[in-house]
């Protein structure tokens, strides 16, 4: 791995070490051939070093998971595209209909292996129907994954164990973390370490080690991540407030064990999401908390969420609706005494 | 008529009209479609699909599936949930699977994935096909016409099986579609055959499919094949708002009403006697384990 | 209203009763006209009274609902009908991108009275791509109102009070409700009578007068309701445990004040909800109550899902995933001390 | 060129020149597609449209929108999130609306809509119509084949107006495209047409128009304009894989490099310095407020 590699060649060595690995693998998308190599350049090369593998496909988001679908059935695996996540609403019915039904319906373990590839979140200023947070949606479905990529997390590792698991699933991947750079292995940063814990895909721990308890655990999902760590910062320079961070990569079925020794000992807890309040990720996983951890906490966990709206085009309306790192900095202060 | 022709004719007539009887009898739990009238479509295709094709077929699918693999106890078992269903159980009538073979219950979801299957088949089993059962009135859903422009694109073995039985649920194919089946066909480059499957003979329209079928295997792309034919019964289990008159046409005019003759009346009984005895039997077994019988799950491609 | 009237016939005359007072309002599904009068008969007869303004469509459940938004964006209203709640998925880019977002994302409040009526839930034995529960995957998106209905509310004030706000909306509806008896006002059985309190559309109470504090609060959408008035009957005659329900006919933004005073006084709250659990209506609304309740609740508020899996066909395999009375109860008694 | 159509087609043109600056200048937060090279489809067509059509634009609609309101500044303050925007600044360059007129970003996603829209008109506003810009590569979204069948099906007043450049994105059209537009249309057995619009000249495309969509108007039901014409320049802000000799023919046989002559330059410079003042003006504005121009959101029908 390069010393200080970006997000998105991180994911294009992944997605090449996949194909590489099993000339079984498809990945499929719009414009993903080169020289375009997908709308944000994460498949650049990978066309013309596999081209049997990589099919550009029609400006069609049900049918192109439809053909994976298909690929899958007939023994293959796939990787799907979607140019940005938004567009994967209109493969909703193939996601959950046909794909993840698949896996159990027919009264046998059937292996669907698909993956879809969804550009995920806001702060780029493309207006409220490329901007969104879906992940939501997508949870709670029998035999569908999903799950959200990080700075921390290897991708090449996550499509390997995603793919083996013959289980179709959602990948977020928040587009602005593309341009941002992968964390060396254990080094979040100057100030913090991670380590990854738990049951496969791992959960990212980012802590100053030594300080035991935090005063608060922060839990996020990959695309939180970064503002989470300029928030923690903030906390521990100017408030002498520490955090310790939790990243799951898995956003379905999140492990709760890896969080709930530090979450007992902080005796406080904020998650923070990106997109919209409701039915979300970080309220049901609250509610697991307040189950799991009852009598244990000092008050109720804390959820952060997008404001209650569309996510703005202009910049300075976009960052009064989005989750900020201030934001998360006020929450924990908010809740520290 | 072949007589093992007339046999699977008569199988899937019998055992639909056995599972309308067992429905009026209270004896099925949640829904069915019946292929009444259709019988023809089925019978006449499956001799030309290969064990290791792909089959896609839809909510009335009893008919595709008992003339791929003549499993009648299988089918029912599935339907009553009992044991030794095809899918364990849990699909029920519309959600089918064996080996290659699959239905499932949302319209024109399948036809993006049987293209799948046939860009698959395309690069790595040359020679195979998919084949997509699908009905006039589905030629509403988007996907179809995604699946239909990649499978032209890339040239895939697909083969679009159109029962063109003019009617969806209670609407008749003028109030749902403007234009023809052939033009959509013709919109994307794909080829289109017209075959009249209404009366109760199979060979003709087998004749008239074997060279372009063939040629779909050889590469030349995808076939849309429109069959005429006519749905004789209710939409599922008894809802049929047609007029009586249509109904007495339709039913004048059904391939079952138009045959007789001692042979026909030998292998008429023959499988009426053969679905009585599946009835009994099925009926007769311990509820469905939620696993799909043994044979079904060993299913294996004959080779890769 | 009819003394006895089941819950299909009440659709009906709710339907029929906004056709009446709004020639502008269209009615669009499939197989929707008479004689058929769709595929559970909820609109027959309507197609006669009202040509104009009921529409029947192609299979088409994107397109349709795009019809719908058009007729909106043009100054009418328009509900429709899906055949089963499965089918929804194929409109989630109509409802989501564009029905939702237009109310917003022009810098003006446009009003978009679209409503799409879903069928929901199993217990009919029609497999698992037609009886899935699918209102979660519509939580929280801005400007788009989820609701359920229930054999305590008036269908008729929920459509005009739905069509009257101008978001677009769905509307669950329990396919097994559809043949039970709507409640007389006041009159849940001979056991238990019900109020409609708090905000429109107003959540029903249903309990036995004079008994405060009930042992457990129970809160349910409309279609468990008939199931857990079975339970609670069955918890009080042979377990002399006392449940008071709440049944909000509204799922995203669920109002939290008529239950709180309740489930305070109580310390035990079950929510039980169709549907697989992850991302959910109740773990939302379990997280919200653990947060307002700190505190006051005797245990961590319990949640009852159905099974992770799909929902089988045969009736004994359905049995086993779905939520079931006794499923309540058990769930009930086990809090109980 | 009749010197009212020249103004508009060189106004889009220099607007659209000037994004791209203002883009290299890192002036710009978020994406923009620019209309180069198109700007003649819609001069031709908007002149033919009334204040009450419905008009449903797509990602590439600073043309459509300037076509129909002449208004620079609104147009430049949305993509810039300045006062007096559109939209407030919250759609936009790919959600604009002023009262009829309304853009979206999802491709394929407004036909339907627009087909809704006809369905009112032709009840209860004959005489108006619903046009929708459409792209070649978005006939890949299923929508599209879902709202031609029900416009063709209830005859409704539906202008689709295909923006035929060649290429979606990086992807040529014969790399998407099985069949061709006029094979679709003939599908649903609706009207096509073909128009020429690579020329300078917007008088012959318009007048080829004029009958047909007075037609529309006049309930022959929908009409599909496939309007030949080219993408001069990137997909979005930079973005071109086009080779460079095609790149260079392209530039070659623009509309705008084959325009000389004193007229030509005198409003050449015309509104390459208008746009220059509402570049200045609205660059120095303040920020958008979220709410749409004052002129916008008093917009009401002309009748209803
Ligand atoms: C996406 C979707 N929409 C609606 C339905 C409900 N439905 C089941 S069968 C059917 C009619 C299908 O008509 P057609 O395609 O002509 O097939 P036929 O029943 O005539 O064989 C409908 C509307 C469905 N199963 N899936
Ligand atoms: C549903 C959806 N899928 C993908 C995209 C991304 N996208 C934006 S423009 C575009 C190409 C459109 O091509 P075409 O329709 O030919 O219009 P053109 O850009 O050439 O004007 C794509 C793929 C989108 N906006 N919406
Ligand atoms: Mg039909
Ligand atoms: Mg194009």
């Amino acid at each position: 791995m390069a010393a200080r590699q970006r997000v998105a060649e991180h994911l294009n060595a992944a997605l090449g070490a996949a194909l590489a690995a099993d000339d079984r693998l498809y990945l499929l998308g719009q414009d993903i051939t080169d020289p375009y190599g997908g709308a944000f350049k994460i498949t650049r090369g990978l066309s013309t070093r596999f081209p049997r593998q990589v099919v550009a496909t029609p400006i069609s988001e049900a049918g192109l998971v439809g053909i994976a679908n298909g690929l899958a059935l007939a023994g293959n695996r796939a990787i799907v595209e979607m140019m940005f996540a938004d567009f994967v609403t209109l493969a909703f019915d193939q996601i959950v209909n046909f794909a993840a039904k698949s896996v159990s319906m027919y009264g046998q373990r059937l292996p669907m292996p698909v993956v879809v590839r969804c550009p995920t979140g806001g702060r780029r200023g493309y207006g409220p129907t490329h901007s969104q947070s879906l992940q939501k949606h997508f949870l709670g479905v029998p035999d569908l994954d999903v799950y959200e990529i990080s700075p921390f997390h290897d991708c090449a590792d996550l499509f390997t164990g995603v793919l083996g698991r013959g289980v179709p699933a959602l990948v977020f991947e928040d587009k602005v973390l593309y341009t941002g750079l992968r964390r060396p292995p254990g080094t979040a940063d100057d100030l913090f370490r991670y380590d990854l814990v738990g049951p496969w895909p791992g959960t990212a721990v980012v802590r100053i080690a030594g300080i035991d308890p935090p005063d608060c655990v922060l839990i996020t999902p990959g695309g939180v991540a970064e503002r989470a760590l300029v928030a923690m910062r903030e906390l521990l320079i100017s408030r002498e407030i520490t955090c310790e961070l939790y990243v799951p990569a898995r956003l379905d079925r999140t492990a709760l064990e890896p969080i709930l020794p530090a979450a007992a000992r902080a005796g406080q807890v904020v998650i923070v999401e990106d997109g919209t309040a409701g039915g979300t990720w970080a309220a049901d996983l609250a509610h697991q908390l307040h189950t799991a951890l009852w009598g244990q906490l000092r008050g109720p966990v804390r959820v952060v969420s997008a404001a209650d709206g569309v996510v703005p085009a202009a910049a300075h309306l976009e960052e009064e609706v989005l989750v900020q790192a201030g934001t998360i900095s006020a929450t924990v202060q908010r809740g520290h005494r | 008529m072949n007589p093992d022709d007339l046999r699977m004719m008569l199988l899937i007539r019998h055992f639909e009209l056995a599972l309308l009887d067992l429905f009026a009898r209270g004896e099925v739990h949640g829904t069915t479609h019946t292929c009444l009238g259709q019988e023809a479509v089925p019978v006449a295709l499956s001799p030309l699909l290969d064990p290791d094709d792909f089959v896609f077929s839809n909510h009335r699918g009893h008919g595709h599936y008992l003339a791929r693999f003549d499993d009648p106890a299988g089918l029912l078992a599935e339907i009553l949930g009992r044991d030794g269903a095809v899918s364990g159980g849990v699909g029920g009538s519309q959600h089918l699977r064996r080996g290659r073979h699959l239905s499932t219950g949302v319209q024109g979801e399948s036809l993006p994935v049987a293209a799948g299957t046939a860009l698959h088949l395309a690069r790595s089993e040359p020679g195979r096909l998919a084949c997509v059962y699908v009905g006039d009135g589905t030629w509403g859903e988007g996907a179809v016409y995604e699946a239909l422009n990649m499978a032209a694109l890339w040239r895939l073995p697909l083969l679009v099986a159109v029962e063109h039985n003019g009617i969806a649920q209670s609407t008749p194919t003028g109030a749902a579609m403007a234009g023809t089946i052939a033009g959509r066909a013709a919109a994307f480059g794909v080829e289109h055959l017209h075959v009249d499957a209404t009366g109760p003979g199979v060979s003709v329209p087998r004749d008239a499919l074997t060279g372009p079928v063939e040629r779909v295997r050889r590469g030349a792309g995808p076939l849309v094949v429109e069959f005429a034919t006519r749905r004789a019964g209710p939409h599922s289990k008894g809802d049929d708002p047609r007029p009586a008159d249509e109904l007495d046409r339709l039913r004048a005019e059904d391939w079952y009403a138009r045959l007789d003759g001692p042979e026909f009346d030998r292998l008429d009984a023959e499988q009426r006697a053969r679905v009585a005895a599946v009835v009994r039997d099925v009926t007769a077994r311990p509820p469905a384990t939620g696993r799909a019988a043994a044979e079904v799950e060993q299913w294996q491609p004959v080779s890769v």
